[in-house]
């Protein structure tokens, strides 16, 4: 089964990617876009076909190294 | 001084560091690839280079941080042992959590590879013994990710401890943000463990050692730990 | 087993042919080399070795005309890359190549995948890179587009240089409506070697093992080749093939295992895949030996599933390698690859036969003869017409209505003079420990060899605006210009690699720019005594039928005995301004 | 309304990135992970209250600057 890993960086953590992107949005001409923030999503194709473990894994794989929990935070979504 | 220098999958400045360690010493150091378990017995100090480790896919320094050496440089450090980390070495000292907060992607989203100035924050320790607190010094620096980030109560342990080495300034000394190109907290260059044991920074003293390559600003922090090594 | 591939249908053979860019005379040749009609992998293979990237068919027949000898040169053009002599048991060895149609789809990836493929020219041979240089040439900034292709493709340069660690320590950029629709991204990679360990590609030793190395064979740029060699359309965008992505992680992780690799003496031969992948580079290598090979396309490290040979054969996956080695040690150099974390696959061997055979899944996918495949590539003296030669300005009689100091601020702020530093600030110019002088401080970049006092200084130089003033001249000046700035810094020039940007060579008056900057270049290089080692051409410059200016881009190589003595462009106080030559 | 833009490499188009992250799960000691794909998301705060035209917008957004259409492909989700 399929699990994606969003990892988005912290409130209070500078995210100058996000920011970027919001400036380059309004010089585009695109109005009414108040926050931006930037992060990674990660698909991983797992061998387990329990929703439950295969979602506890990923979280695992989160914590030990996909995310960097002083800056980042991230949520586990099982497709 | 036996320095011992890790070689990761990416890693492209070991040779730098290499030329700095054994112009500083008169000894070739030791290059270890990151699969070994142990480090050399009498390892005096460890060096993580910069470089793309893993291409600094994911994160810039994650992937190094969970190689196998890395147990064994925890081992070291936690024994008192010297470690420093320069670029990617000081990404990846925060990622294995040897020194605290994190480098961010540079404010500007490019790479940035100029020379920068560095005030000395710091005086008296084995990387800085021999500048004097406030001095100036020039090194290059070539990243994209050496935004160094903490959070606030990190941030005032780092200056309530003095644990801040090196700032971003002018040539004159000063703390500018013109002088903070990659927009570091601070201006923050580089940090130390609470035991002034663990040095991570981002510019390159390493590429600056030789009048050749124009000058030697970079020296003294190698000096420094030869002297410090040696009588320790 | 069948024995003989699979030929596909006559009518349907003839239109892919000409779909795949084969001109109806050179498709009639294919059928009487072969005596039947091709398989598919079969015309592909014919398509992309006659293309014009592969074949130099209409730029040979001047190429030759370049003096390529000196008592340094100890390979010239035919290897990967040029090999120089540069004294105390070493060899300098380096190429420019371009990747101007991938830059302007993909401006990211296609310049990042340029500097890989140069650097795997360069490493191929046995040397440890030490310095990127890049020749840049874009349209105007406001034109569409234009702002990201620039963007994109210096930190395509900077994001694939500085992670392999390599300095990227010079170049040069102008700018020009010409180049709106096709801009040009020239990488040119030097690299150092004992003169007595340089690896040829020449394979040798029937049933001697064929070894693929690197990542593994995606469905990328499949006909990249031949699209380099096409003229652009509005909606090439539409056709193109899947781009490919660079990889620096693993190019570092190649040059590193190829390096151990040669350090020992297990390789016969090696070539790394570069355009045309699997195909240009095992018919190259069989074709130079003469000796036949045979692949096992199972064999071949795949990421995709379902490839079929003909996808493999003309993939255009980057960061690959192929070699031959000795027999019996496949495993000694398979831990080393294994060490690096790279595939590392026995995807064949050398043969008696002289025919490329190719297999997959039991089935004979292609069968072809190399002698012919090599000796009836076509080679075309296209017509050509000179370009009128421009009357003399007279100076004098210009009158000056802006005076000097307007005209002096003009000069420093227009976009071909003004600082370069917003490029070079993205490029790591001091990695390795050994630059003397980076980008900006010098005429020529100067590079110290580790552990030794001798520097190399390297150069890129051209300017596409005199070049279309006068071909001929413009090809001389080039030539004398990197002559110049290596002298400049304290150097003795040695030589040159070159690449050759013009439009589409079917017309006369841009075969005859080709022909003029060749006879310029050739002049100069012989009074000079500076030989051409090695270089690249890049034809089909055009959008919608307008051609870029004719763009020779000169590599110099010079060699300073002491780095010490390396001179930069930084005044110093006190001292005396002499200028040198006439005015 | 939140937009999430989510772009990831096209299939075919080859993934360094999660081809380096399934490398390292694996070295971990993390078994059963088939396979890895790393891509960006992007979390878009909208004035736009209408969900469909939010979304239309988002769309547009990723089209013109988010994804790099050559070499990604893009899905936009809004909550
Ligand atoms: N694309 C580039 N990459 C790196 N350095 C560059 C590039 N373009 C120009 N430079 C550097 O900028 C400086 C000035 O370039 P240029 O004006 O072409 O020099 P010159 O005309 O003196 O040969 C040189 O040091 C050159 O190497």
């Amino acid at each position: 089964m399929k699990a994606l890993v969003t990892v988005m960086p912290k409130a209070g953590v500078l995210d100058p990617q996000g920011k970027a992107i919001g400036h380059a949005l309004s010089s585009l001409g695109f109005a009414g876009v108040a926050d931006v923030r930037a992060g990674k999503v990660i698909e991983l194709e797992l061998a387990e076909t329990d929703p439950a473990k295969a979602k506890a894994a990923a979280e695992e794989m989160a914590r030990k190294l996909l995310a960097n929990t002083v800056i980042e935070s991230f949520r586990v979504e099982v497709v | 001084m036996n320095a011992v220098i890790i070689v990761f999958p990416g890693t492209n400045r070991e040779r730098d560091m290499a030329i700095a360690l054994e112009r500083a010493s008169g000894r070739k150091p030791t290059l270890l690839f990151h699969r070994a378990d142990a480090l050399p017995a009498g390892t005096d100090l460890v060096v993580l280079p910069g470089g793309f480790s893993h291409g600094d896919y994911l994160r810039s320094g994650a992937m190094a941080a969970q190689s196998p050496i890395m147990q064994a440089v925890r081992d070291f450090a936690a024994k008192g042992g010297h470690v420093l980390g320069v670029c990617n070495g000081f990404q990846i000292l925060t990622e294995a959590g040897l020194l605290p907060g994190a480098l961010l992607r540079n404010a500007t989203l490019r790479f940035l590879s100029m020379d920068c100035h560095m005030r000395v924050e710091r005086s008296g320790t084995p990387y800085t013994a021999h500048w004097q607190k406030g001095a100036v010094f020039r090194a290059p620096m070539a990243h994209g990710d050496g935004n160094y980030f903490c959070d606030d109560e990190t941030l005032a342990r780092l200056n309530g401890e003095g644990l801040v080495a090196f700032r971003y300034s002018t040539p004159a000394g000063e703390i500018t943000d013109a002088a903070n190109r990659n927009g570091a907290r601070q201006n923050i260059a580089g940090i130390l463990s609470p035991n002034l044991r663990i040095c991570g920074l981002m510019p390159h003293p390493e590429d600056l050692v030789d009048p050749l390559m124009g000058g030697t600003d970079g020296l003294p922090m190698f000096t420094s730990l030869v002297e410090s090594l040696a009588t320790a | 087993m069948s024995t003989a591939p699979t030929s596909l249908d006559a009518a349907r053979a003839k239109q892919l042919s000409a779909e795949f860019g084969l001109k109806a005379d050179e498709y009639d040749r294919v059928l009487s080399i072969l005596g039947r009609t091709p398989s598919l992998t079969e015309l592909g293979i014919f398509s992309v070795m006659w293309s014009e990237h592969c074949s130099y068919k209409s730029s040979r027949v001047w190429l030759r005309t370049l003096p390529t000898k000196a008592p340094w040169v100890i390979h010239g053009p035919g290897e990967n890359a040029g090999v120089i002599d540069i004294g105390d048991g070493l060899a300098a060895i380096f190429k420019m190549e371009s990747h101007n149609h991938p830059s302007f789809i993909e401006p990211y990836q296609g310049a990042a995948t340029g500097v890989g493929g140069i650097l795997r020219d360069v490493f191929t041979m046995g040397a440890r890179p030490i310095a990127n240089l890049n020749a840049l040439r874009f349209g105007a900034p406001e034109a569409p587009r234009m702002k990201r292709v620039i963007d994109g493709v210096v930190r395509g340069i900077g994001g694939y240089g500085n992670s392999v660690g390599v300095p990227t320590v010079g170049g040069e950029v102008n700018f020009h409506p010409a180049y709106n629709g096709n801009p040009l991204v020239n990488a040119m990679t030097v690299g150092i070697a004992p003169k007595d360990r340089i690896f040829l590609s020449a394979a040798a030793g029937i049933g001697n093992p064929v070894v693929y190395v690197g990542s593994k064979t995606g469905r990328d740029g499949i006909h990249g080749a031949t699209m380099a060699s096409a003229e652009f359309s509005a909606d090439s965008e539409e056709k193109r093939p899947t781009v490919q992505i660079g990889d620096p992680f693993t190019e570092k992780l190649l040059i590193e295992a190829c390096l151990e690799l040669m350090a020992t003496d297990m390789i016969v031969a090696i070539q790394d895949m570069g355009a045309a992948g699997l195909t240009s580079s095992s018919v190259e290598m069989a074709g130079k030996g003469g000796v036949g090979i045979e692949l096992v396309m199972d064999n071949v490290p795949q990421r995709e599933q379902g490839m079929t040979a003909y996808e493999m054969m003309l993939s255009e996956s980057q960061e690959r390698m192929l070699m031959i080695l000795k027999p019996g040690r496949e495993a000694e150099a398979q831990a080393i690859f294994h060490k690096w974390e790279l595939d590392f696959a026995v995807i064949g061997h050398l043969t008696d036969t002289g025919h490329i055979v190719i297999r997959h899944k039991d089935v004979v996918e292609a069968d072809i003869p190399l002698a012919p495949l090599e000796s009836e590539a076509p080679l075309y003296r296209r017509p050509t017409a000179e370009t009128p030669k421009r009357a003399v300005l007279d100076a004098a009689a210009i009158a000056d209505p802006v005076g000097p100091l307007a005209a002096l601020e003009t000069l420093v702020g227009s976009l071909d003079l003004c600082s370069r530093r917003w490029i070079w600030d993205q490029y790591d110019s001091t990695v390795g420990g050994q630059t003397v002088k980076r980008p900006g401080g010098a005429d020529a970049a100067v590079v110290k060899l580790d552990g030794l006092k001798r520097a190399l200084a390297i150069t890129t130089d051209c300017t596409p605006r005199y070049c279309q003033a006068d071909p001929e001249a413009g090809g001389a000046q080039a030539v004398a210009e990197a002559w110049r700035n290596l002298t400049a810094v304290g150097a003795t020039p040695l030589a040159i690699t070159d690449n050759m940007n013009f439009g589409n060579p079917e017309k006369p008056e841009i075969m005859g720019q080709f022909a003029a900057a060749v006879r310029g270049m050739a002049a100069a290089c012989t009074a000079l005594d500076f030989p051409v080692v090695s270089g690249n051409v890049s034809l089909y410059n055009e959008t919608e039928g307008r051609a870029i200016l004719p763009t020779p881009a000169i590599g110099g190589v010079g060699v300073l005995e002491d780095a010490a003595h390396a001179v930069g462009l930084a005044l110093t106080p006190g001292l005396d301004l002499v200028l040198v030559g006439a005015t």
